[in-house]
């Protein structure tokens, strides 16, 4: 289980997240939602060792891995996919999967991964050869995500995946996530599309300005005023 | 018509990434452009506003022919856009970022500016006005000062939009303005959009894969797959049609 | 102009064009990872020289162990700058660390003036490169040092490719070389990463030093100044970041160089001149170099 | 430019005598300036005293430029009340630090600046070597009647004054001496920092000369010609004054034998008492040969303290009076006469290399 | 041109930076006692104010319009050589020009200072143009190289066209007409100019290319005309300061304008910060300042009987030394991209502060 206690990032004098507690119980998906500059990808940086928290702890099963470099938190199984996909634009789509396989060292398992993937996203098989930085802000989406999933993490953090995807992705992305999660995998997940988010997960924390402000079953936010007014859209649609 | 692409292709190397691509957009009309991911949609508006010079075809704005013409020329002669990632001057403040757009209007010169003359201290004191105004009618005129990449992505995204309404389009294009956007804020953003298109008399082109926006406040859809058109036709047309629920709505539709 | 002096000016252009091509890789490696046009790598071809040249002069060690002592302690010289003046850089503005590397490159030509005074000194050469020991051929003199260089240059050019494109460190050099965050995010160590690029650019620096003290055998503090110089444009030329456009560009330029003496030799004094107009030529045809990449910015 | 020395000396009486020094010991002529320096200190270590006071001596560094150069002179003649100074090796560094000094009526002697310029115009500048147009007629001489050469090329630096300067002169004289004007083959040039002369060479031996003249620092010079004997050149290399340095043989080996240069002295020579003293002295100091260098800033400084002792005085114009009258002051370097331009009228010595040795060929005195 | 308060503000920025040296070097009357003009703080002042015009116009290139250009010294030089070659009588360009003649009408051409010295900038400007209209079509560190070329070739043409410049013998007897007034106006100038320029619309078209050509160049600023505009001014200013500098020397070669005199001024402009004009102002200053400062280690010094032997060298050890430690504790520069103001000066001594103390806390 990985958990967040307190936790506290500031970029120089703008406080990001300001204690934010949360648990990500072992083959759960949860949901991270709330408006723009929350502190939500904030949250996710830090845990994956990008930030350095100005406090509060984060553990991994009990054993404290606040602050530990980027490199240390992969090789305990947590992987990212970032927002904005980062994927790196010179090496070619093939390259970056396995990169994502950089702490793997048994060459059939990572070749068996690769299939996986290749076969999750037809797309990427086609473009294996292209270099990352000219496939379309879709394509890029999906490579990032068979990039984090060639390192077989035990615990997938996903920012906005389906940003930018069209519907008909935008729906894969998330029958794909369902079936990451089947696969024994532990999901923390942000998303702006809330329904769906909701919908899939577990349990879900709903920040504001770098703190919770409410938490709860997928299912018992889904039905909340405030969540279906903001964050589903609920009752102006115009069309 | 105001705007009109006749055959056009662009060709990346081996890659076709639009082809025989032919669209006309009335006065005033506010035309979506959707399509799965990579069919072409950014390209399409990168070669209207001369980031790229296409393979093949004619681009004309009001009857002139703009292909192949430099972006800063077509943005004077009346196109405008955002970029799929925001590309604000973030270190620059929030009226500094309005101000760029209206600098090519500027009549006085570089001696005018260098030594201060009342020309030109009139002429300043104009535009600040003006981008005031423009930050007024988006609802940024009370963060005019602070730097752009300070603001929140929401607001960002309208900064965009403002920005490139100070340089006083016919057209403008936007593309995926809503993306990152929660619900309450896409439909905040449609209104907006809606809003700015009477207020300024724009005829638009709008990329957007948030349905409930396109599909909300399209006038007219079209649809790109692998670089060619596949449907075009009324919201209710376009939603209907099979292949693009295919090739992109998927079965479970929206709105 | 006669065809054995043809063939003479050619011999020495690929001499003189294998040494630029030598260093450029090097230069061109670090600059591929990082970003960072290294000033001073230059100076470490200094460096190397010296501990040569003070380990065969002062402490008579055989020819093997001075080279091998050379290069492991330019390598670990590398290191250390790239720790104390780079690394706490790194998401500072690239001006910033072009600065900073002109300050080591100042730092350590002036240490070398105070501790090794300015004086040119002779650097030893084992007795197979003497100057009376080139070698006729067909009219053609070519000095023994001539075989060697061109010979290391494509050995280790082989090598390099060969490290960062087949191997898994190579690639990971190449994801770093693009963005630290996400590099990390794949479980790269980036900091060991960044020192085993530049230990290994350092080390070429190492070779190339030597090589260049063995072809001209006159060290002194500012010895790698203008080799730091060349070998910069030598790269830029074959598209910097490029390690096989790096000995393409040193060969041209090295021949470039000899061939505007050899035909004009009226204007000999312009030659530096003429390298960068052929620099800015080719940059204007193709603004990332021979084969540079081609940094196509999606929008 | 007040007249620091005057004002001061009715306030009080003074105990020390200030002199300073604007050497280049960074930068590209770093070696130069460190060379010289060694015999500036040697010189005020043998002699510290002058009048009955101690001599203290201030080095600036000038970095090999000039904007330094003009800025180290304003020190010393502000910050360190010198009353006369010594420098520059480089003639375009003395230039830009002469300008001071004739503005602040201070004057300065120079010890291997060898470009008429130095002196031209500025009548606190002296110097205790001979110039370019003189050592480049000694050379053509000695190419035309000893060596019997007829045709030459020249190689030169072209960013070095002196080379460029030098060159010039020897082509001059030996156009004049052959009446040939194409006797000069070819001037073929090269930048500092160039170590690869084989495209200047081949063309050199396409051209079969009877000597070459390249003129340009030991280092490169020494290289050029290793490259030329590799490259199976066997026309005699000539040079000057920059030559004269242990360095030359120890880096051109067994190349650089009968290689020819005109310098400012040789102990074969003279053999004179100074000389001597100086050569052990030397020897003894830094335990190793010195060179023509050290030889001129340590004269350098004597002449300066000759200077002091016929003036009485360390008032910086008295001083500056002295030195324009030195007659026949016995230096390591040779006698020096100081001419109108505050030149040193004095005899160049031709050396060659032989056996690893600079070995002595001849005087050849003023014409 | 109306002086407002505001600008007056901006002069006394530059005064103080004056008085500071001339106080840290102990030495006022040096600058008040005006009549010689000669003093050594007259010249360290003389050198800060021709450093500022120089650090201030690479900085409106390479910090606010975000151009990578090294190629300061080269428009340096052509400064430096059109005031040289104007303001020389024609008996000092006679004495000089004794191995290949100057070329007609130079020879005898012979202007005043002032003409002079804007004709240096109007040179070094249209020959920015010349290397500018095909290098400002290259990115980054491709500019970077490209400009530096152009300088190095501007200096090799210098070096060989011996019947214009000399050659490598140079040019000696420029009239020594700068002064205090001449340095400090023209850096007062350059400052106001620079100011107005850059708080103004053209000053955020540059700031506008800098932080992202594509979207400038959409929002209808043609990049071309505006790189070109502000290397245009840069370089005139670069000229006008080669000219200061040639006035003041008297003399000047090619070898004076290789790259490192261009390193040198980026220098001053990084650690000023990029984008800051009163960091240009300070760092020019202190840079200049420090380089005279640390000749007090090399120096012997002779405290009665003892003799403390300087180490020749040892300056440009501790300057370039100090030199990657300021660039490593403060990487955006003194000033970032801010200016001067007294709020400023408060939150800098407080940072100052900060990274002493953060220094402090991580070697205890
Ligand atoms: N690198 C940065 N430097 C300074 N401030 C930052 C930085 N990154 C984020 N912030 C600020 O931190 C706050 C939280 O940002 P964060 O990216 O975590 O929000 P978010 O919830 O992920 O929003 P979004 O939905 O837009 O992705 C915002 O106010 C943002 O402006
Ligand atoms: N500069 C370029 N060089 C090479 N290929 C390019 C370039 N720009 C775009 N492409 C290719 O053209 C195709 C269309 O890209 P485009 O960005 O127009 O897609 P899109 O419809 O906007 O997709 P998305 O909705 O994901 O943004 C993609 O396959 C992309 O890889
Ligand atoms: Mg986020
Ligand atoms: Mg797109």
């Amino acid at each position: 289980m990985l958990e967040i206690i307190d936790l506290h990032v500031s970029y120089g004098a703008i406080r990001a997240v300001q204690g934010i507690s949360l648990k990500v119980p072992d083959g759960k998906i949860i949901a991270l939602i709330g408006t723009n500059g929350a502190g939500k990808s904030t949250t996710l940086r830090t845990i994956s060792g990008l930030l350095k928290p100005e406090a509060g702890r984060i553990l991994l099963d009990g054993e404290d891995i606040t602050g530990l470099p980027a490199k240390d938190i992969v090789k305990r199984g947590i992987s990212m996919v970032p927002e904005g996909r980062h994927v790196f634009p010179d090496l070619t789509v093939y390259e970056n999967l396995m990169l994502g396989a950089y702490i793997r060292t048994n060459r059939q398992e990572v070749e068996a991964q690769l299939e996986e993937v290749y076969n999750l996203f037809p797309r990427l098989r086609e473009r294996k050869s292209q270099l990352a930085g000219t496939l379309s802000g879709g394509e890029q989406q999906m490579l990032a995500l068979g990039r984090a999933l060639m390192a077989d993490p035990k615990v997938l953090l996903m920012d906005e995946p389906s940003l930018g995807l069209a519907p008909v992705l935008v729906q894969e992305i998330f029958s794909l996530i369902k079936r990451i999660h089947e696969q024994g995998k532990t999901l923390l997940l942000i998303e702006q599309n809330a329904r769906a988010a909701l919908t899939l997960a577990h349990y879900a924390y709903v920040l504001e300005t770098g703190r919770i402000v409410m938490e709860g079953t997928g299912a018992e936010l889904l039905v909340n005023d405030d969540v279906r007014r903001i964050y589903l859209g609920e009752g102006e649609i115009a069309v | 018509m105001i705007l009109e692409v006749r055959e056009m292709r662009m060709q990346f190397g081996g890659l076709l990434a639009v082809d025989r691509l032919n669209l006309a957009l009335k006065q005033g009309e506010l035309v979506g452009l959707i399509g799965p991911n990579g069919a072409g949609k950014t390209t399409v508006f990168n070669v209207i506003t001369g980031v790229y010079a296409p393979t093949r075809g004619t681009i004309t704005l009001e009857g002139k022919d703009i292909t192949g013409m430099r972006p800063d020329l077509i943005t004077r002669m009346g196109i405008a856009r955002t970029f799929q990632n925001i590309r604000l001057f973030s270190r620059m403040s929030v009226i500094e970022n309005v101000l760029v757009s209206l600098h090519w209007r500027l009549r006085s010169g570089v001696f005018d500016a260098i030594l201060q003359t009342r020309k030109y201290r009139d002429e300043e004191a104009e535009m600040r006005a003006k981008a005031m105004d423009l930050l007024a009618r988006v609802n940024l005129d009370s963060v005019a000062d602070l730097p752009a990449g300070s603001l929140p992505y929401g607001s960002q995204r309208r900064l965009e939009i403002c920005r490139a309404l100070a340089t006083e389009p016919k057209v403008l294009l936007l593309d995926e303005p809503a993306a990152g956007m929660n619900p309450a804020e896409s439909i905040e953003l449609m209104k907006f959009i809606q809003k700015i298109r009477d207020e300024f008399g724009l005829t638009i082109l709008l990329i957007e894969h948030q349905m409930r926006v396109v599909m909300g406040i399209s006038e007219r859809i079209v649809v790109l797959d692998h670089g060619v058109v596949i449907a075009e036709g009324t919201p209710r047309e376009v939603s209907r049609n099979p292949r693009v629920i295919e090739a992109y709505l998927g079965v479970e539709q929206h709105a | 102009m006669q065809l054995s002096m043809f063939f003479q000016h050619l011999a020495n252009a690929v001499s003189l064009g294998s040494l630029y091509a030598l260093v450029a890789i090097g230069y061109t490696m670090v600059y591929g990872i990082l970003r960072l046009i290294n000033f001073a790598h230059g100076d470490l071809l200094m460096v190397a020289a010296y501990i040569v040249y003070y380990g065969r002069g002062m402490f008579h060690l055989p020819w093997p162990v001075s080279i091998v002592l050379a290069v492991a302690l330019t390598s670990g010289t590398g290191i250390i700058v790239e720790r104390a003046a780079y690394r706490p850089l790194r998401n500072s503005p690239r001006t910033t660390i072009l600065i900073s590397a002109i300050g080591v490159s100042f730092l350590v030509e002036n240490l070398g003036l105070v501790v090794f005074g300015g004086r040119p000194q002779s650097f030893p050469l084992p007795a197979m490169f003497d100057s009376g020991s080139a070698k006729e051929i067909a009219g053609v003199r070519v000095e023994n040092i001539t075989f060697v260089i061109p010979a290391v240059t494509l050995l280790l050019l082989l090598a390099l490719l060969h490290i960062v494109h087949r191997t898994k460190v190579g690639m990971a050099m190449r994801a770093v070389a693009r963005d630290f965050d996400t590099a990390g995010l794949m479980g790269i160590d980036v900091n060991r990463i960044i020192a085993v690029t530049f230990a290994i650019g350092s080390a070429l620096a190492a070779v190339g030093g030597i090589m260049w003290a063995m072809k001209f055998p006159q060290i002194n503090p500012l010895m790698g100044m203008m080799p730091g110089m060349k070998c910069f444009i030598a790269a830029v030329f074959g598209g910097i970041g490029n390690i096989l456009g790096a000995v393409i560009g040193g060969f041209l330029l090295g021949v470039a160089e000899i061939m505007i003496v050899a035909f004009l030799p009226s204007i000999s004094g312009y030659r530096d001149a003429f390298a960068f107009v052929i620099l800015i030529g080719t940059l204007l045809l193709r603004p990332t170099g021979l084969l540079g990449e081609k940094v196509a910015e999606k929008v | 430019g007040q007249p620091q020395g005057q004002a001061q000396e009715e306030e009080q009486k003074p105990t020390e005598v200030h002199i300073g020094v604007y050497e280049p010991m960074t930068g590209p002529s770093a070696s130069g300036g460190q060379m010289t320096w060694e015999g500036i200190q040697l010189a005020n270590e043998m002699y510290p005293e002058v009048l009955g006071m101690p001599v203290k001596l201030h080095l600036e560094d000038n970095k090999t430029d000039k904007t330094e150069a003009a800025n180290a002179v304003t020190r010393l003649i502000d910050q360190k009340k010198v009353v006369a100074i010594i420098g520059s090796y480089g003639s375009s560094l003395s230039i830009a630090g002469g300008e001071v000094a004739k503005n602040k009526k201070i004057p300065v002697v120079g010890c291997s600046p060898t470009n008429p310029l130095v002196t031209q115009d500025n009548p606190y500048y002296f110097r205790v070597c001979f110039i370019d147009p003189f050592q480049g007629k000694v050379m053509a001489k000695y190419a035309y009647d000893n060596l019997g050469a007829r045709t030459a090329v020249i190689i030169r630096n072209v960013q070095d004054d002196y080379a460029v300067g030098l060159a010039n002169y020897f082509k001059q004289a030996f156009i004049e001496l052959t009446g040939d004007s194409k006797s000069i083959l070819a001037e073929l040039e090269y930048n500092t920092g160039d170590q690869d002369f084989t495209a200047q060479l081949t063309q050199t031996a396409s051209l079969a000369p009877d000597v070459i003249f390249a003129p340009g620092n030991y280092g490169d010079s020494a290289l050029m010609i290793r490259q030329a004997r590799s490259l199976k050149i066997t026309a005699p290399f000539l040079g000057g004054d920059t030559w004269e340095a242990p360095e030359f043989i120890e880096i051109g080996g067994a190349d650089v034998e009968g290689a020819t240069l005109s310098t400012h002295y040789s102990v074969q020579a003279t053999g004179t008492d100074v000389s001597k003293e100086f050569v052990d002295a030397y020897r003894a100091k830094y335990g190793k040969e010195p060179n023509a260098f050290a030889a001129l800033g340590y004269d350098a400084y004597l002449m300066i303290l000759d200077a002091i002792k016929r003036a009485n005085s360390i008032n910086p114009e008295d001083i500056r009076d002295a030195l324009a009258e030195t007659r026949d002051f016995k230096g390591v370097t040779g006698t020096i006469t100081m001419d109108e331009n505050g030149d040193a009228n004095k005899s160049a010595v031709i050396l060659q290399v032989k056996n690893g040795k600079f070995e002595y060929l001849t005087t050849v005195e003023p014409f | 041109m109306q002086l407002s308060r505001y600008w007056k503000r901006d002069i006394v920025i530059l005064l103080v930076a004056a008085f500071v040296v001339a106080w840290a070097n102990g030495d006022l009357e040096g600058l008040l006692g005006i009549p010689g003009w000669q003093s050594y703080t007259v010249r360290i002042i003389n050198m800060c104010a021709i450093n500022t015009v120089l650090a201030l116009s690479l900085n409106l290139v390479n910090g606010f319009t975000g151009q990578f250009s090294l190629g300061h010294a080269g428009f340096m030089a052509l400064g430096a050589y059109t005031t040289a070659l104007l303001t020389m009588s024609a008996a000092a360009k006679d004495r000089v020009f004794f191995m290949t003649p100057l070329v007609e009408p130079l020879r005898k051409l012979t202007l005043p200072f002032l003409p002079s010295l804007i004709l240096a900038g109007l040179v070094a400007g249209v020959f920015s143009l010349v290397v500018g209209v095909p290098a400002l079509r290259l990115r980054g560190d491709y500019l970077g190289i490209a400009t530096l070329g152009f300088a190095e070739i501007i200096r090799l043409v210098i070096q060989n066209a011996r019947s214009v410049t000399n050659g490598a013998l140079g040019l000696k007897g420029i009239p020594p007409v700068v002064n205090l007034w001449w340095t400090l106006g023209a850096a007062v100038l350059c400052y106001l100019m620079l100011k107005n320029l850059i708080s103004s619309s053209y000053g955020r078209a540059f700031k506008s290319i800098r932080e992202n050509e594509i979207a400038a160049q959409a929002m209808g600023i043609d990049l071309f005309k505006h790189k070109l505009l502000a290397f245009f001014i840069s370089s005139f200013w670069a000229g006008v300061g080669g000219g200061l500098l040639a006035s003041l020397l008297t003399t000047i070669d090619p070898v004076q304008f290789k790259f490192p005199l261009t390193f040198q001024v980026l220098l001053m402009v990084v650690l000023g910060g990029m984008g800051s004009l009163s960091g240009s102002v300070i760092s020019a200053t202190i840079v200049t300042y420090l380089m005279e400062f640390l000749r007090v280690v090399e120096e012997t010094h002779y405290l009665g009987s003892i003799t403390i032997p300087g180490v020749p060298g040892l300056r440009m050890v501790i300057f370039s030394l100090t030199l990657v430690l300021v660039v490593v504790w403060y990487p955006k520069g003194l000033m970032g991209d801010r200016e001067l103001s007294a709020e400023g000066l408060k939150q800098l001594l407080a940072r100052f502060r900060k990274a002493i103390r953060l220094k402090g806390e991580s070697s205890s």
